[in-house]
């Protein structure tokens, strides 16, 4: 079945729970400006179930209710992962006999972005959710530049370790600071090498949308809960097999 | 480990002024009948079915009887009398309720020799209902011994409440998967007010779902499914309370249910069922109840929705103490009394955590080996459902650190909905959060000597004890009258369901309550 | 101001947030689903922030992000408070002088609905948020036939008690319990009398759209939150002074 | 109080070992300067606004300086030299700064009459600046007599982070109303690293607004205005952090900020600032917020953001005991000592809420005299909001029963955006919950001697000492370079601001230092 709709205890019931604050007092008036929007995304019947002042300005508010949508599973667009899932073995085997080098990995979480612990869970051997990081491929050479990288230095330790996949990582996402950071660092690259040389862009991050990398001009995205041989598979899977 | 140094004469008077206030309220329930308990009695002698209209065999056959000569005799003696008139065997009854319906069989109060045969056969054919109770007892005994019971305590008790069997089934076991060890299938708003049991599985049940034989036995059979795969033994509870409460405990007898929600005034006050149907109806439940190794849910919660938890909190510990001495009257094992209490005290009240944490340490220590039932928050909660989450919380946390027997998971969406399968979710996650960050915290709760927690504690047993000796002069049947719980005045002579009870005649014969009275 | 939009921490940002609950496993689909509803409810972009899978069929979201719709506090329709409020010695010193009589008020929950609390907080002399109930109104009459009522017996009463007014709570609402309680209510009363000898039909609970007199049949509809004081004022404004 | 029955001798030992593993760090403070260091110095003595690019005048005249003669003079010598040179006074000392920049002016070192000319305007030069700050700290006295401090402990502590000082102010305001006691200013993500203090009111921060003189005095009036409506002084809240640590210090005594964010290694580990630089900027820093009265909040809760909360525990108290030595010898007093730590252990770890406790309790009874500063759980928090809006509430819980001095209130979102508004005010409702709930449960809560808790805590103290025998005999810098804390490996000579360092020479002269360790 392709259509379904939200789920509160019945099946079809399309229930779902919001909650906004909009910047006005608390009166009814406010409360029926809540449930206008409620109404506009689509909630009919919406319960306003509360309804909180906050300062002089500002209510905060809880809608529950139906949402009239549709949902059509065999519209969703994802990028669903197109490349076979190896072994560190694997993937050691393949760079060896394929490549005869070592591949070679350049990580960077760039801009004012000091959050490590990401791209670490990546490319240290300590790894994430059990899986070692890509340090601990043999075949893998890795030069993790740690964080607030800047953009230029990015390009050429890219440039001095010949690096065949360049790995940025962004978390924060304030204000779009992710989207900025990225557009920045794949136009650089695009500026400094001729596409033939240019390595694979690849970034991650816990609130990127996978489907933006064209838009951002890299060549793939990662978002929550990535792991590190899902990224070695991949790498491999562009960098040696195609 | 008692925490809250109580004073063992206050612990003891407490419990002979409940005794003496629940005698004559026992003395009441042993002198009379009521449609349901003589439907319950043909029940285990095997009537079952309803007519096209979904009124059941039982309820047509109790009505004949008590058209040509009353209720006052009992319904067993005229019914196998009948029978044999009719010269039906006793695995026929439902046959005779038939033609009883259809006005084709007459009804008398037989005497001699026909009587002690009617008798005979009577006691027989219920016989084979106990057994078949009995059955089930052990049956859950061997599954338990096979699946185990839940690793923890409190056991973690989760409602169901669709209105739909069908939708009820997977999400009560998805909830037995993400961790309840009791599943609570909710009644329709209507139910406890009809004096008949509906029939068959049903979908459409107004914040809750009929209670039906069929329904206990397909939710039984799934959470049977869920215990071998889960390798733990799911309970599943229903509502031995309402109009049809002696009934309800029979069919849960037969249908292996494992505990039930039954107290001894709940109808009385929060559906206005007459109180003497209610203690008579409840006396034979709680019979049935003993043998059938069910344990019992009482309501003292529910005082706490209507009345200030605060203010009343004492209200709660004469309740227990009253439902105690029933239970035990009615050969009810410690084991098996999950007394209620619940977390409802206002949350602005300054050091509330701590009072819950009182109140709840008192029950524990009143009751030390009673398998407590601590309800989550409900009056309390508004449509702010971060908040609501964050209460109960405080609520699991206050049951592990008090050593609360059976946990009633709590919903963030309580002032909102019946609980949607995500409410359910977060909640079982709220719980295993608690439990497992904070199980072993009550080793770490000593309550300061003479400090705040223990003079809360022996401050409401003072006032129950002082509410006991009133209600000891009063009477019960007085106390409840005026309003002593939850506010709700019921006097004994209004209520539903009144037209249904009668005091036995001499010759009142009740095979059923023999039976049981003699094990 | 007349148009505004939700408010996450700063102007204009649009931010809201949304949970539901899709009958379907989780998986990268699940999550494109997901987003689907919360693009079709206006949401743009949106980030999905939380996936968890239920049993075996279904999968709870955390959706954050911004809409695109505006609200338009102009043109909110509420309804609002048409009549003055007043105090319990305003209200009887009104009804002793124009009415001349006491005004009988009948209130019930009805259906199967045991709840009370509610209407025992309009009725009874105790009150709510520290205003004294009904009762307490010297000229006022008032019959409180609690829970459970049927419709025909609250009918009854009301011609027994010649209730110029008649009060009925409704809290249970799954399934729309209160919407059909109150249109047979309402059609009950219309049946029995003519329309100048009906009393004055008010309902109440928490989770009534207020709005919806009309369509229920009804004189007014109280929400959460309802003061006896409201009430009583708004009796005397529709049953004295118009 | 003492619920740990931790062994005196063991305590003092750690500190002893702490003293001695902090000293060589402590020596190498006292014979270096920094860019930093020297433009505080400047900004005490009067130095104020920027080039039309943005770049502070503090900075153009120490760039002069460095450029000509090098840091290791320290500046205040030439450049008084410079101003009797160019005839101008004391009170011009900006616009001397804009002729250096113009390179209209030479700088040397003064020697014999012109040294002792210079370093006598120099000194009382800088001692406005320090009255400046004396004024300030009387200013804060007078305000928290007229106004009140909060009525409890611990105090509550918001962040408001917008990026845009002009909707921070509404927010903090709301917050402040909502019960909020200390406001911190959340700077954006890249000024740490800038080798300035941005000028003006600004409003284009990235997931926090720029620490800037004018934005302090903005956000200072907005919550003075607060205080006044709410009947209790309002504390403000900044980074003396990253490359301009000592100007931070300083605008912050200046413009009455309340407590600064400064801690003895986060620059160096989480923002890969050159160790040495670190340190003596620090050292000048806490000499600075002594003197204006300003409570210090330590990192060590950002360790366990990137090591594990259980395995890493006795890191956080290891450097809890290096901040204290190097605090106490700036000068800063008990009072003044925000020791950081974090409720950030796993929430599936069995009994981690017990944990938490053993952890939180040991930096309690370590340092009983310092408002302790305690930190929300964030790497734990998931965009399951509802889940995280109850770790926080137990978090909260952890603090009050603990007896921590500032509470920083955890967020709901905290996996998802910078705090919404709306996040504040639930977070706010949770923490008014839980301190109104049970802010006296940590009368009952005792730790069973020789138990789960008692020992969790010896057991941290144990590996801490431990630690600091093998850091003395290491040496820190070595310590931070193996990657002792937060698993960040940092050596000495390298990181961001290494240039900006220099050895004092023999010459080396600075007012402000002098002044300050006169005290
Ligand atoms: C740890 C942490 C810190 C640590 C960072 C330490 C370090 N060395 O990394 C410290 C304490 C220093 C810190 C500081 C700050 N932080 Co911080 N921090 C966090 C926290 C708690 C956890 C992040 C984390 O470690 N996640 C665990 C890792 C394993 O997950 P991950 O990053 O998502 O990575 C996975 C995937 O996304 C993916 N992935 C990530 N990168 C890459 C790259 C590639 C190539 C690939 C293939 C995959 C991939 O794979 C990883 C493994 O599965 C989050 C809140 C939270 N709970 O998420 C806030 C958070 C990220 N921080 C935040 C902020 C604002 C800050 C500060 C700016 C606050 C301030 N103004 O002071 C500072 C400054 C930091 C800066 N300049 O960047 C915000 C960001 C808000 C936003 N959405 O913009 C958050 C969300 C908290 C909040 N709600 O305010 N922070
Ligand atoms: C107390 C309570 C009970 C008590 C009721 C005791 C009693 N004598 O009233 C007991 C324990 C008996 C009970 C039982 C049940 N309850 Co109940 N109960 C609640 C609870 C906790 C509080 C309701 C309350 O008292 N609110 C306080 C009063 C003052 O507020 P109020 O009703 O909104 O009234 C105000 C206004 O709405 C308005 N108002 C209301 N009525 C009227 C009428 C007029 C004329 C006017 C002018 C104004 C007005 O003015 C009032 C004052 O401001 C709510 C959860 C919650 N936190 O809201 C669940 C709740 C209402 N119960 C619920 C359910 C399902 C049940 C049961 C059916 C469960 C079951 N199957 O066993 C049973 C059966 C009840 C039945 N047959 O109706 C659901 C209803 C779900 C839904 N939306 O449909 C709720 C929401 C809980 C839940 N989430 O499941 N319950
Ligand atoms: C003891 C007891 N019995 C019965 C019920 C439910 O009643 P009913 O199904 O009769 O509406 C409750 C409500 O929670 C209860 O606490
Ligand atoms: C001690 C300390 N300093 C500074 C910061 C913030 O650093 P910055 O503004 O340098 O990014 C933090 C982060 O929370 C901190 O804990």
């Amino acid at each position: 079945m392709s259509i379904v709709r939200p789920y509160g205890d019945t099946t079809g019931d399309g229930m779902v729970q919001l909650s906004f604050t909009l910047p006005i007092p608390h009166d009814k008036r406010a409360e029926g400006a809540a449930l206008q929007l409620a109404a506009k995304m689509g909630m009919d019947p919406a319960m306003l179930v509360h309804a909180k002042q906050m300062g002089d300005g500002f209510t905060f508010f809880v809608v529950y209710g139906r949402v009239t949508h549709l949902v059509d599973t065999d519209k969703v667009e994802v990028v669903e992962r197109d490349f076979p899932l190896l072994s560190a073995k694997e993937v050691n085997a393949l760079v060896k006999r394929r490549l005869r080098r070592k591949l070679s990995v350049v990580g960077a979480c760039i801009g004012t972005d000091a959050h490590t612990v990401g791209i670490d869970a990546i490319l240290n051997v300590k790894g994430i959710a059990g899986e070692k990081g890509l340090e601990y491929y043999r075949e893998l050479k890795v030069t993790n530049l740690g964080a607030q990288v800047t953009v230029p230095e990015l390009v050429a330790a890219a440039q001095r370790e010949r690096a065949d996949a360049v790995l940025v990582s962004q978390v924060v996402t304030q204000r779009d600071a992710h989207l900025h950071n990225t557009r920045e660092m794949s136009a650089a690259f695009r500026e400094a090498l001729p596409a033939d040389k240019r390595p694979l862009l690849v970034v991650g991050g816990p609130r990127f949308d996978e489907s933006m990398a064209g838009e951002l001009g890299v060549d793939r995205i990662f978002g929550r809960g990535t792991t590190p041989g899902e990224v070695a598979s991949y790498l491999v899977h562009e960098l040696v097999q195609s | 480990m008692a925490k809250l140094d109580l004073d063992p004469a206050l612990v003891s008077r407490a419990r002979e002024l409940a005794r003496r206030a629940g005698q004559p309220v026992v003395d009441l329930a042993r002198s009379h009948t009521t449609v349901s308990v003589e439907r319950a009695v043909l029940r285990l002698a095997g009537v079952t079915g309803a007519d096209p209209d979904g009124i059941p065999w039982v309820n047509r056959l109790v009505d004949a009887v008590v058209d040509e000569i009353g209720l006052e005799h009992g319904v067993a003696l005229p019914v196998f009398d009948a029978l044999a008139r009719e010269g039906l065997p006793a695995t026929d009854l439902t046959l005779l309720a038939q033609k009883a319906a259809a006005g084709s069989v007459r009804f008398g109060v037989p005497t001699g020799k026909a009587a002690t045969a009617a008798r005979k056969v009577a006691s027989k054919a219920t016989a084979v209902g106990i057994r078949a109770v009995d059955r089930k007892r052990a049956e859950r005994d061997r599954l338990i011994k096979r699946f185990g019971d839940p690793k923890q305590r409190p056991w973690i008790y989760l409602i169901v409440a669709t209105g739909d069997i069908y939708e009820d089934i997977p999400q009560a076991q998805a909830a037995a998967r993400a961790g309840a060890d009791v599943i609570a299938v909710i009644r329709s708003t209507g139910q406890s007010l009809l004096d008949y049991v509906p029939e068959g599985p049903t979908r459409e049940g107004f914040a809750g779902t009929y209670a039906t034989q069929d329904n206990f036995r397909l939710m039984r059979a799934a959470l049977d499914e869920s215990s071998r795969e889960l390798k733990r033994y799911v309970r599943l509870t229903n509502y031995a309370s309402g109009l049809c409460m002696p009934e309800m405990a029979t069919l849960a007898g037969l249908e292996r249910l494992d505990m039930m929600l039954n107290d001894s005034m709940y109808g009385i006050l929060f559906r206005d069922i007459n109180p003497i149907r209610t203690f008579v109806d409840q006396r034979f439940s709680r019979q049935v109840h003993a043998r059938a190794g069910i344990i019992i849910n009482t309501g003292e919660d529910n005082y706490l929705t209507t009345a200030d938890a605060v203010d009343e909190a004492h209200t709660v510990t004469v309740s227990q103490l009253l439902n105690e001495f029933f239970a035990h009257e009615a050969g009810l094992a410690d084991w098996q009394l999950g007394l209620g209490h619940a977390f409802e005290i206002n949350p602005e009240v300054p050091e509330s955590f701590r009072l819950e944490l009182a109140h709840a340490l008192l029950a524990r220590e009143l009751f030390p080996d009673a398998p407590l039932k601590w309800m989550p928050p409900t009056k309390h909660m508004t449509g702010d459902v971060f908040r609501g989450n964050l209460l109960d919380g405080f609520f699991n946390l206050a049951g592990t650190m008090t050593g609360q027997g059976i946990l009633l998971v709590g919903m963030m969406t309580e002032a909102v909905v019946t609980p949607w399968l995500s409410d359910r979710d977060i909640a079982l996650q709220n719980v295993r959060y608690v439990l497992g960050a904070a199980g072993g915290l009550h080793e770490d709760f000593v309550p300061a000597p003479g400090g705040f927690i223990q003079q809360r504690a022996n401050q409401v047993l003072g006032e129950a004890i002082t509410l006991l000796e009133k209600i000891e002069g009063d009477t019960l049947l007085q106390a409840i009258a005026d309003g002593t719980f939850g506010i709700m005045k019921r006097p004994p002579d209004r209520g539903k369901g009144l037209a249904g009870v009668a005091k036995h005649a001499d010759d009142y014969f009740n095979p059923a309550t023999d039976l049981l009275e003699a094990a």
